[in-house]
Parts: structure tokens; C-alpha cells; sequence
């Protein structure tokens, strides 16, 4: 009797999601709604000369694609093995020990298996297997190879845009596999065929134009920040005046447009502004914007080396015309590994600049002696190091603070105790996540590497849930209700994934909270912090 | 590029290091060793077991010696064919296999075995 | 001994018996996965849905209501909302408790004291409170959509200049 | 039942029974076993090797990649993770040191539990670690071992190894079980028990098993069977040591002679070894050349410092400010935006 009750809704569940053991390579790609972003608008990928645009849409069966695409992919994949020594020795060594399998944010959210990263690698290994190698020609299907046909594409497609290129199982690999670098090339064969996504290409296409990717022009953009003079104006009682492309400026000053354009970026842009004037007005440092190079964050990468290379020039270029002595970055994931690991290969050497040095404390950032470009943490951490800014951490008391770990600046670049000695600088209470979540194995925001459209809202939510999870254990713990970050995408995606998952807990830039706390000369007394909020005693 | 002759490094000392039997040996011919018997054992023609089982198995063979004599106090052996032989690796073995520098070390030189006989065993109780 | 007591003893059986269930929707390699990670951080979903679970256990032993349900609801169906389940499969676990009631409580026959009716009564609440969670959370998940583009188109244009300000903020917000 | 893993077991049996039936009495080709097959077989894997790591090598390295796994090297006063986050070649070379000999990367599985609500603890997650370094040591101890039957005189490392390995003492078991003499090596049985792991858990944890190929299972199983038949050579069928030491160091002096006496069991071993060898460059055994070319982990993390340079570098299309401020000049100068040229200059 008992027995007879149980079967049906047991048996329904396991025939929907366990197909009988066959393997992954049995089991079809299904493109769902919510996991994948819209594709490419053909207009920006014509902007940027990029082969074959054309209006597609991934749900069709027809995908629109050239005549000779196998031959494309085939030879676009030879191309890369020869060009990338990281991409030819991941391809080979993998031994499928499944240590990364469960690292990945998106497998924990998601659960879905091709999600693990070696799986990922897979897509593009068994092709490889099957169109280079000598075992894999002779085995087949029982050398782990397999043809590329337009379902495998589609596969390569779906999956490749939902890696946000963290390079978390990377750390994790006794081979030191990368799978961003793995989604890097597949993403690049798939920009060959004109198969990118619109949340990656259109703003590619706007950075390119217009020098941010919002596509904002450059009267708008000072438009923008004379907006947050004002904001500034009314909060401190101080009139800031940003310098935009002055030329002999000491130095130049470039941050993702995010930071402009969107909430809670922006608080951030004040947070920089305000600490621009400090130096201007004590120190007499000279910053200076510019909306040429108005974008930090460079969705080239997220498209092709070659792409990268092309936004990530009017760095210098910028820096070389307008004679300044070098580069500061702001708070950015990606732009920073860009900047720390291709920057200086593809674009310099930038021998118009001198070695930073920071003219207020005579540091000399040894470790950007080539670069020539300093992150703002940095710069801020040192100018505390040597008691060089008036700050009032009390004025951020109600805050409880956390830091996330953008992937990129902690995996690519390995900046993990400046930001956090600025917090604990400029702030009062501070408390860390658990530590397989932070630093090092620190989680994706779950949106990096394009993937911050809306219409994946699903996917983003799923992938951010390991970042969210262990936010709420703080939160619950310690109180915490502000994650601070230092990244524009992680200031864009985590509050829709806050306010999904830990609803209480808000979003700040680094320099936010620097800013709050920064005494400025001739500043009247503060009611509010930058967003408006009454500072702690100044409830009414 | 230099990381090429790095590469190219790497890969002789790892070639030379998986080689080392080929160049250790490298004009040496090490032949088996030849076994002495002495005139004893020549006349006795066969030893308590075949020599095939002896050649495979006589550390086997003296183990439970060993356990018999030390554990059951029993000095009896009777082999396949009925003979009788006193269990005892200083009286029976070494009184044919005299010789144990061109006997007994020679084979287990060459194979590298080192049997923990004679920590307690003297090789030559004869004094001889 | 009472429906509550019968429970209460059983409680560990059922529990581990319903997660088997709940975490058995998932890919095998997903399932085992979730099943034996421990680590609250490493294997967020697993350990969420178990304590949701556990939760909802407890609710139905107290006879607490819809409200402490929908409270312990809350953190599974967030989860399996944004994950590739339908809607009647990201709830259908609720449903197999029915089955697992059946077999772990001694007996439905009249002298055990187990009201099997109660207990059917209260998992269909269950079920219709994990409804509204669900299209709760479906719904929060639209509305970060609609936000996003919001924001990204007025809050640009309002920035540019290139909308006239009002009191409010704008028409409809 | 996965076909991976059958048709790997299947292919090893037969392996193993073509060289047991094909050096029987009768069959005769022992040539062809004991000196053919394995003198091809290491021809294939020092030519497969090398190819194998000379064309990684051609590969360019466009681009310093490390993943950082700590402090970056940044001002004085901040402490820098020397090993995790290099800036110098020393670092490198501690970092791939640990990596090779200590297998670093997969010791950082570290685990939490959360004790009754909100107290935290970690352990450390540790049994592929150990299976791994296990399963490698062992090889290892076995192949140092094994070189008693190549080198004459034995040299001491070898000897050493011996009795290290063979420290334990196991025919006090002899009554019992009938084995344990000769002394029992423990790498023998190490070996097989990490490789057994290694198998199950391919079989048992459905995540691994999706992910496991029959190129997975094959040299497990291969490696099993070298074990099991050293294993059942040395404890129980015992053989004629001096007979196969004959065979081997013909083989290392270029002297190659098949001796008498020497059975079907090692002919079988002694194949297993030779696929072992041929199979090794054209499979993912290939990581013990590949963990040293990994750019992930064998770079400096200094490239802020250091300009790495990419030999295939090629200019590539921009838009320049001159071009920028063409599409945007009269917007800019209403803006107060300064510019190069002015509009009246244009003309």
C-alpha cells in the first residue's frame, strides 16, 4: 500500500533528471530562458569589423551561420594551440582528477553538471581530441572526441557565457588549469562565427566609439560628474572641481564608466572627486580625468585578445598626449587584470611615463615600475600608511562592513590587504567572511565576464548564491550591512543579488566609504554620508 | 626564445635521469653469476627440495624451518621422497653450501637481496 | 502517542528520507554532491535546503501554521527559483512528504493515533504557502529585471540632463 | 555499467594474456616479449616525450597569466605571499617545487562546519591529497626499486630505497597467510590500494564518473595490472630473480639474451610495463611533463614590475584621439571640454 503511494511522484522526478546515466556527451544542450544572454546586435559587431553580424537568435534552430564554419572553428582552434602555449598544455595535461568540479560558483548555484569546470574544458577538449590528436582520431567517442557539430556549438555557446572567467577552480588544480583561459579562446573561436552576446559586444563597440560602454558621449560625461559636484556641494559643503584632460596634470585618473553612469557606483565617483580635491587643496597634486579614456573596464576581453588590445590602447595613448607622469586605476575587477597582466605586453612599453612615484608620501610603487599605473587602493592605503588624509571613521559607524574579493584583483593580480587596511582605516567595524570564501577562494558576484544583462537574470542569481550565502552568514552573525567591493561589475550585480538573497545588506565602492570619513578642508559639518543617509547621532 | 633551451634543459636531465641504467651500465656486461658447489653438495646431486623449488623458494622453505624449530621444537624434515634432514639452516644447509661468499651471496648480491640470515646465523659454524 | 509525538520520534527517518527525495531532482553528480558536502559555504544549496526542510519538520510537529511555513519555505524556493525546475517541480517536493509520512509513521490504521487527514491537511498548506513563496521570489526576480533597465535608461537619462526633474521621481516610480 | 571503464579493464586482460599465452612453451615469442616490445616501447616514449614537449614549447607564451593565490608584492610594509604571489624566480621555484614534490594546489581543499548556529570550524578535506601523493610516491618507490634488475652493481640509493620500503617486517603473518616472504615492499601494496581508490572513486562519485573517460580508466587499470602481476610474482608464484635480472641487464648493456627459466607471468608483467611506456606521450600521463609548463603557475606574478613580452605582438586598429575628437568636437567645446583643434581651423 505504502509502497504503491511512494512511486509515481519518486519515479516522475528521477525520469526528468536522470537520464539513465548516459553520458554528457549524450545528454543535448537546452538553451533556457533566464540562463543565457540576448545575442549580438549586428551593428556593433559591424562597428568593430567583426566577422559575420547578422540578427540571430539563440532559441532558433537556425543560427545563420557561414557556409564554412567547421572549417573556421577548425582552424581558429589550431591558430589559438599555436598562439597560446596555456591553451595548447591545458588541452593535454588535464587528468580529470574532478578537484575543480565543485569550485565553481555557477556548478554550486546552478547544479547543473556541465557547469563543473573540467566539464567546461571538455566541450572544447573533446573536439580537440578529435581534430588533433592521433588517439583521439583513432578512438573516437572512446577517446573521449568528438566532431564539432552545430549542437556541440551550441553547447560551447550556452556554456562559454555562463563562465564569468573567476579563475577560482584555477586555484585549486594541481595543473594550475585555467578555465578562463580555456573560455577566453573557445570565446574568441565563437566571435569567428559572429556568436557573441549583446551584453559584451554592444558595449565593446560603445567603448570603442565613444571611450566608455554605455556609449555616453563626452559633454554627457561631464555633464555626470557635474552632477556629483553638486551632490557634493550639498553633503560637505565643498565645491570640487575635476579637471578633465588638463594637460601636465601630474596624473591621470581612469575608472570604469560604471563608476559614473550607475548606483552605487557612483557614491563611489564622489568618494574619488572629493579625495582628488583633498590632495588638490593640500597637497597640490594635479588629477585629471578624461573622456577619451573614460573606461576602465574593458569587455574586450571578454570578446577577443585582439579586442582588448584595441580599447585597452587609449590608456596610454591618452597618458602619452596628455604628458602626465603616470596612471591611476580605480576600483575595478577585470580592468585590473587587464591592466596588471596584458597591458604593459600589448600596449607598451610606456616609457613616456616615469616610475610612479606617490609626490605626497615619495613612495615609489615599486611593484608598477613598468606598468607605470597604481590602483587607487593602493595609493589611498599608502597616503593613510604616512597619516596623509584627516579621516573620521566614526562617520561610518552604522555601517558594518564586509569586503568581497573581486575575482580578478585577488586571483590575477593578488591585491588583497590594501583595500582591507583602507577599510579598517577609514571604519570602525569590520568583519571577514569565512575564509574558503574570501581572499584567494574568494566567490564571483556570479555576473563577471559580460554575463550583468538582465534577461540571465536566473543565472546570475544562481551563480551569486555562494557569494550571497556567505554574506548572510555575516550578516546574521556580526550584523554586517554593507559589502564593500572594489569592482564596478560587483557595485552593479551584487545589489540585485542582495536584494534577492540578503535583502539587508547594501553595496559600497571602497572610496565610498574613504570619502565618508575624509575631513576636507572648509567642509561645513556633515549631516548625511554621500548617499544621503544621516550620519550616526544625526538621526532625527 | 630562451625558454625554449630551458624546455630543452629540462627535457635532457629528465632523459638523462630515466637512461641511468643504459649509461650505468654502459660497457659492462654483468653476467649472471656462477654458482660454486662444493664438493659436498656436488656429490650429494640434490639438495632436500628439486633444485627448480630451491632456486624460487628456499627462503620459504627455511621460514618454516625456522617456525618449526623455534616454535614446535621439531628438527625433523621428510621430503617428497621420504629422506629425512634435520631442520637447520647451520648444520644441514651450510654443511653442503660451505661456501656462502661464492654460494649464497653471490645470487643475492646480483638481485640485491639482503636476507637477515646472519645477524644471528653464523655464516661459517665450522669454523673453517 | 499523538500525531506531533509520533513525529517527533521519527523525525531524524523522515528528515533524511526527504532530502534524499528533495536533492534526488537534482543531475546524480549534482545530487551526491549535495548530499555530502558538509561545508555551509562550499555546498550552500545542499545545506540550505536541509535546514529548510528540517524547519518545515518542526513546523508541521508544532502544527505551526502557514506563516512559520512560509518563513521556513522561504530559503529552498529561493533557490530552486532561480534554478531550471518549473514551477510545479521546484514545489513537488513539498507533495513527496505525503509518501514519506506514509511509510516512516507506524501504521495509518485508526488505533496509532496518527491523524494522517491532519497531517495531509497541514502539508497542503504547506504546499499552497510554498505557491506564494515561489511566485514571490519569480516575481522579486522580475522586478530586479525591470530595476536593471530602469534604472540603467532613466537614471542615464536623468544624470545627462536630458529629463526634467519632478518632486517625485520620475512618472511611476 | 559504463562502457569506459569495461572496455579499459577488457583491453588490459587481453593485454595481459597475449604476452601469457604468446611466451608459453609452444608459442615461442619470447623474443618478441622480452626484447622487441620493450625496446620499442621506450624508443616511443623518449621520441613521444620529447615531441610531445617540444611542441608545447613551440607554442608561444604571449602573456604572464599566474594565478595569484596570495599577497601581491605591493609596499614594504605589507606582507607579500613570496610563494603564492612570486615577484622573483626563487619564489617560482619554491612555488613549483611544492607544487610537483607536495601537490600544493590540491591541499588547499579546506572545509567548514558550522557548530551548533554560528561557530565556525575547518578541516581539511584531504583524501584525494593523499590518494594522489599516495598513488605518485609509490610509483615512484616502485620504479627506484625496480632498478636492482638494471644496474650491476646495485647502487646504494637503490639499495636504500630497499629498506626503507621493506622496513616493514611481514612474515611474522607467515603462518597465517602464507605470505610475506620474501620482505614485503610496501610500495607494491601502496601503489595498488592508491590506484584501487583512484578507480572507485571514479566509479562511485557521480561527479568524477561523469567526467571520467575511458583514457581515465585505462592506465589505472594498467598500472593495477603492472602491480597485481609484480605483486604475484614476488609473494606467491615466486620466479627465478637471477633469470630475469639476466634478461633485464641484457637489455640495458645492449646484450639482449632470453634466459632460461624464465616464466610467462614476467613476459606478461614486462608487456604491461612496455604499453605503459608507449601509451605514456599520447595521453594525459603527459602531465608530468605539462605541470612544469603550466604559465599559471610557473611565472612571476610581477608583471606590473617586469614587462613580459609576446612574441607574435601585431598593431592592431584603434580609434585614436584625433578621430575621437572629429566625431565629437562641437559637443565638446559646448561643454567647456577642451580640444586640440578648434572648428575654424578644420576648414
Amino acid at each position: 500500500m505504502a509502497d504503491e503511494l511512494i512511486k509515481p511522484d519518486e519515479l516522475l522526478s528521477q525520469i526528468d533528471h536522470r537520464p539513465s546515466g548516459a553520458g554528457w556527451m549524450d545528454t543535448p544542450v537546452d538553451i533556457r530562458k533566464g540562463m543565457y544572454c540576448y545575442a549580438s546586435n549586428p551593428k556593433s559587431v559591424e562597428t568593430l569589423g567583426l566577422p559575420n553580424a547578422r540578427p540571430w537568435n539563440p532559441l532558433e534552430d537556425d543560427w545563420k551561420l557561414p557556409e564554412n564554419w567547421q572549417q573556421i572553428v577548425h582552424d581558429g582552434f589550431r591558430e589559438r594551440l599555436d598562439k597560446f602555449r596555456s591553451f595548447k598544455v591545458f588541452m593535454d595535461i588535464c587528468v580529470r582528477c574532478g578537484a575543480c568540479a565543485d569550485k565553481c560558483h555557477f556548478f554550486i548555484g546552478t547544479g547543473d553538471p556541465k557547469n563543473m569546470p573540467v566539464l567546461r574544458a571538455e566541450l572544447l577538449r573533446s573536439v580537440y581530441r578529435n581534430d588533433f590528436t592521433t588517439a583521439g582520431k583513432i578512438l573516437g567517442r572512446l577517446g573521449g572526441a568528438r566532431p564539432m557539430t552545430l549542437d556541440v556549438l551550441k553547447e560551447w555557446w550556452y556554456y562559454l557565457f555562463q563562465c564569468t572567467e573567476c579563475r577560482r577552480c584555477s586555484v585549486f588544480c594541481p595543473y594550475g588549469i585555467d578555465t578562463a583561459e580555456i573560455t577566453i579562446m573557445g570565446r574568441e573561436i565563437l566571435n569567428l562565427l559572429g556568436l557573441n552576446i549583446d551584453w559584451i559586444a554592444t558595449p565593446v563597440a560603445n567603448c570603442y566609439r565613444t571611450g566608455n560602454h554605455l556609449g555616453i558621449q563626452p559633454h554627457a560625461f561631464k555633464d555626470m560628474l557635474d552632477f556629483f559636484v553638486d551632490d557634493i556641494e550639498e553633503v560637505t559643503g565643498v565645491r570640487v572641481q575635476p579637471a578633465y584632460m588638463e594637460k601636465g596634470a601630474d596624473i591621470l585618473f581612469i575608472t570604469p564608466s560604471g563608476d559614473v553612469f550607475a548606483d552605487p557606483g557612483t557614491y563611489t565617483c564622489m568618494g574619488y572627486m572629493l579625495l582628488f580635491h583633498y590632495l588638490k587643496e593640500k597637497y597640490g597634486l594635479k588629477i585629471t580625468w578624461s573622456t577619451y579614456a573614460s573606461e576602465g573596464g574593458n569587455f574586450g576581453f571578454f570578446t577577443s585578445h585582439e579586442t582588448m588590445k584595441r580599447l585597452n590602447s587609449k590608456m596610454y595613448a591618452e597618458a602619452r598626449r596628455l604628458g602626465v607622469k603616470w596612471i591611476l586605476g580605480g576600483e575595478c575587477g577585470h580592468m585590473w587584470r587587464v591592466i596588471s597582466q596584458y597591458m604593459d605586453t600589448m600596449n607598451g612599453p610606456a616609457d613616456f611615463l616615469e616610475e610612479p612615484v606617490n609626490p605626497i608620501t615619495g613612495t615609489k610603487f615599486e611593484n608598477a615600475k613598468s606598468t607605470k599605473m597604481v590602483h587607487i587602493a593602493e595609493f589611498t592605503a599608502d597616503l593613510i600608511k604616512h597619516g596623509k588624509l584627516d579621516l573620521d571613521p566614526s562617520r561610518n559607524d552604522n555601517k558594518i562592513i564586509t569586503f568581497h574579493d573581486s575575482c580578478n584583483p585577488s586571483r590575477g593580480m593578488g591585491m588583497l590587504d590594501e583595500p582591507r587596511y583602507v577599510i579598517q582605516n577609514v571604519a570602525n567595524h569590520f568583519y571577514e567572511m569565512p575564509a574558503n570564501t574570501i581572499r584567494e577562494q574568494t566567490f564571483c558576484c556570479g555576473s563577471g565576464a559580460g554575463l550583468n544583462a538582465g534577461e540571465n537574470m536566473e543565472l546570475r542569481m544562481a551563480g551569486g548564491f555562494p557569494r550571497a550565502n556567505a554574506v548572510k552568514y555575516v550578516h546574521e552573525t556580526f550584523g554586517v550591512n554593507m559589502l564593500a567591493c572594489v569592482c564596478a561589475i560587483d557595485r552593479a550585480a551584487l545589489p540585485a543579488s542582495m536584494g534577492y538573497w540578503v535583502p539587508e545588506v547594501e553595496v559600497t565602492g571602497l572610496h565610498e566609504l574613504v570619502a565618508n570619513a575624509l575631513i576636507m578642508p572648509g567642509e561645513k559639518e556633515r549631516e548625511t554620508d554621500l548617499r544621503g543617509e544621516p550620519l550616526p547621532g544625526m538621526e532625527e | 626564445m630562451k625558454d625554449k633551451k630551458k624546455i630543452l634543459a629540462g627535457l635532457v636531465i629528465f632523459f638523462a635521469a630515466i637512461t641511468f641504467p643504459f649509461w650505468f651500465n654502459m660497457g659492462k656486461a654483468a653476467p649472471a653469476p656462477e654458482l660454486v658447489l662444493t664438493a659436498k653438495a656436488k656429490a650429494a646431486k640434490t639438495c632436500v627440495m628439486p633444485t627448480a623449488f630451491m632456486k624460487a623458494e628456499h627462503m620459504q622453505l627455511l621460514d618454516v624451518w625456522r617456525h618449526n624449530v623455534v616454535r614446535n621444537g621439531e628438527r625433523a624434515f621428510v621430503n617428497a621422497e621420504g629422506k629425512l634432514y634435520t631442520m637447520s639452516l647451520s648444520n644441514t644447509c651450510l654443511d653442503c653450501h660451505s661456501n656462502k661468499a661464492e654460494f649464497c651471496d653471490r645470487c643475492h648480491n646480483y638481485a640485491s637481496v639482503r636476507p637477515y640470515c646472519w645477524d644471528c646465523h653464523l655464516d661459517n659454524p665450522k669454523g673453517e | 502517542m499523538s500525531s506531533a509525538q509520533s513525529l517527533a520520534a521519527k523525525k531524524q527517518e523522515i528528515l533524511k528520507s526527504w532530502f534524499q527525495t528533495t536533492v534526488d531532482s537534482y543531475p546524480a553528480e549534482t545530487a551526491r554532491f549535495l548530499k555530502n558536502q558538509k561545508d555551509p559555504f562550499a555546498n550552500p544549496v545542499g545545506q540550505t535546503t536541509y535546514q529548510s526542510l528540517d524547519a518545515l519538520v518542526d513546523a508541521l510537529t508544532t502544527d505551526a501554521g502557514p506563516e512559520v511555513m512560509a518563513k521556513a519555505l522561504d530559503p529552498i524556493l529561493r533557490i530552486r527559483a532561480v534554478q531550471s525546475f518549473t514551477p510545479s517541480k521546484a514545489t513537488s517536493f513539498v507533495f513527496s512528504l505525503k509518501q514519506i509520512l506514509r511509510r516512516h509513521l507506524p501504521g495509518i490504521d485508526p488505533g496509532s493515533g496518527v491523524d494522517m487527514n491532519d497531517l495531509d491537511r497541514q502539508i497542503d498548506e504547506m504546499a499552497m504557502a510554498a505557491f506564494d513563496v515561489y511566485v514571490a521570489c519569480r516575481e522579486k526576480i522580475f522586478e530586479l529585471k525591470a530595476n536593471e533597465s530602469r534604472n540603467q535608461f532613466f537614471g542615464s537619462l536623468k544624470r545627462a540632463g536630458l529629463m526634467v526633474e519632478t518632486e517625485a521621481d520620475g512618472p511611476g516610480f | 555499467m559504463n562502457k569506459n571503464y569495461m572496455v579499459s579493464l577488457i583491453a588490459v586482460i587481453v593485454l595481459f594474456l597475449i604476452a601469457y599465452v604468446g611466451t608459453q612453451q609452444g608459442a615461442g615469442l619470447q623474443l618478441v616479449f622480452g626484447i622487441i616490445v620493450p625496446y620499442l616501447a621506450v624508443s616511443l616514449f623518449v621520441v613521444g616525450f620529447a615531441r610531445r614537449v617540444m611542441g608545447w614549447s613551440r607554442s608561444a607564451v604571449p602573456f604572464r597569466i599566474t594565478t595569484t593565490c596570495g599577497q601581491q608584492s605591493s609596499m614594504p610594509w605589507i606582507k607579500q605571499a613570496k610563494i603564492d604571489n612570486p615577484s622573483s624566480t626563487l619564489g617560482v621555484i619554491v612555488r613549483m617545487f611544492l607544487e610537483i614534490v607536495c601537490f600544493r594546489s590540491l591541499f588547499r581543499n579546506t572545509r567548514m562546519k558550522l557548530n551548533g548556529g554560528t561557530r565556525l570550524t575547518y578541516q581539511l578535506e584531504l583524501f584525494l591529497w593523499i590518494g594522489a601523493l599516495a598513488f605518485h610516491y609509490a610509483f615512484f618507490a616502485v620504479v627506484v626499486r625496480h632498478l636492482r634488475f638494471f644496474t650491476e652493481p646495485v647502487p646504494f640509493f637503490v639499495t636504500l630505497t630497499e629498506q626503507v620500503d621493506g622496513f616493514m617486517r611481514m612474515e611474522v603473518l607467515y603462518d597465517a597467510v602464507q605470505a610475506g616472504l620474501p620482505g614485503v615492499y610496501m610500495s607494491g601494496l601502496v601503489l595498488l590500494a592508491a590506484a584501487l581508490y583512484l578507480f572507485l572513486r571514479r566509479v562511485f562519485i557521480p561527479q568524477v564518473r561523469t567526467i571520467s573517460l575511458a583514457a581515465d580508466f585505462f592506465p589505472l587499470f594498467l598500472i593495477m595490472g603492472i602491480a597485481l602481476s609484480g605483486i604475484f610474482m614476488r609473494y606467491f608464484a615466486k620466479v627465478d630473480i637471477v633469470a630475469i635480472k639476466a634478461l633485464t641487464m641484457g637489455l640495458v648493456t645492449f646484450r639482449p639474451t632470453i634466459p632460461e627459466g624464465v616464466s610467462g607471468l614476467f613476459f606478461a608483467h614486462l608487456f604491461l610495463v612496455s604499453i605503459l611506456l608507449a601509451y605514456f606521450p599520447f595521453s594525459k600521463l603527459m602531465h608530468l611533463g605539462g605541470v612544469f609548463l603550466s604559465p599559471t603557475r610557473n611565472m612571476t606574478g610581477n608583471t606590473r614590475q617586469v614587462r613580459h613580452v609576446n612574441p607574435w605582438n601585431y598593431p592592431v586598429k584603434v580609434h585614436t584621439y584625433d578621430e575621437y575628437e572629429d566625431d565629437f568636437r562641437e559637443k565638446m567645446i559646448e561643454a567647456g571640454l577642451p580640444v586640440v583643434k578648434m572648428p575654424e581651423e578644420q576648414a
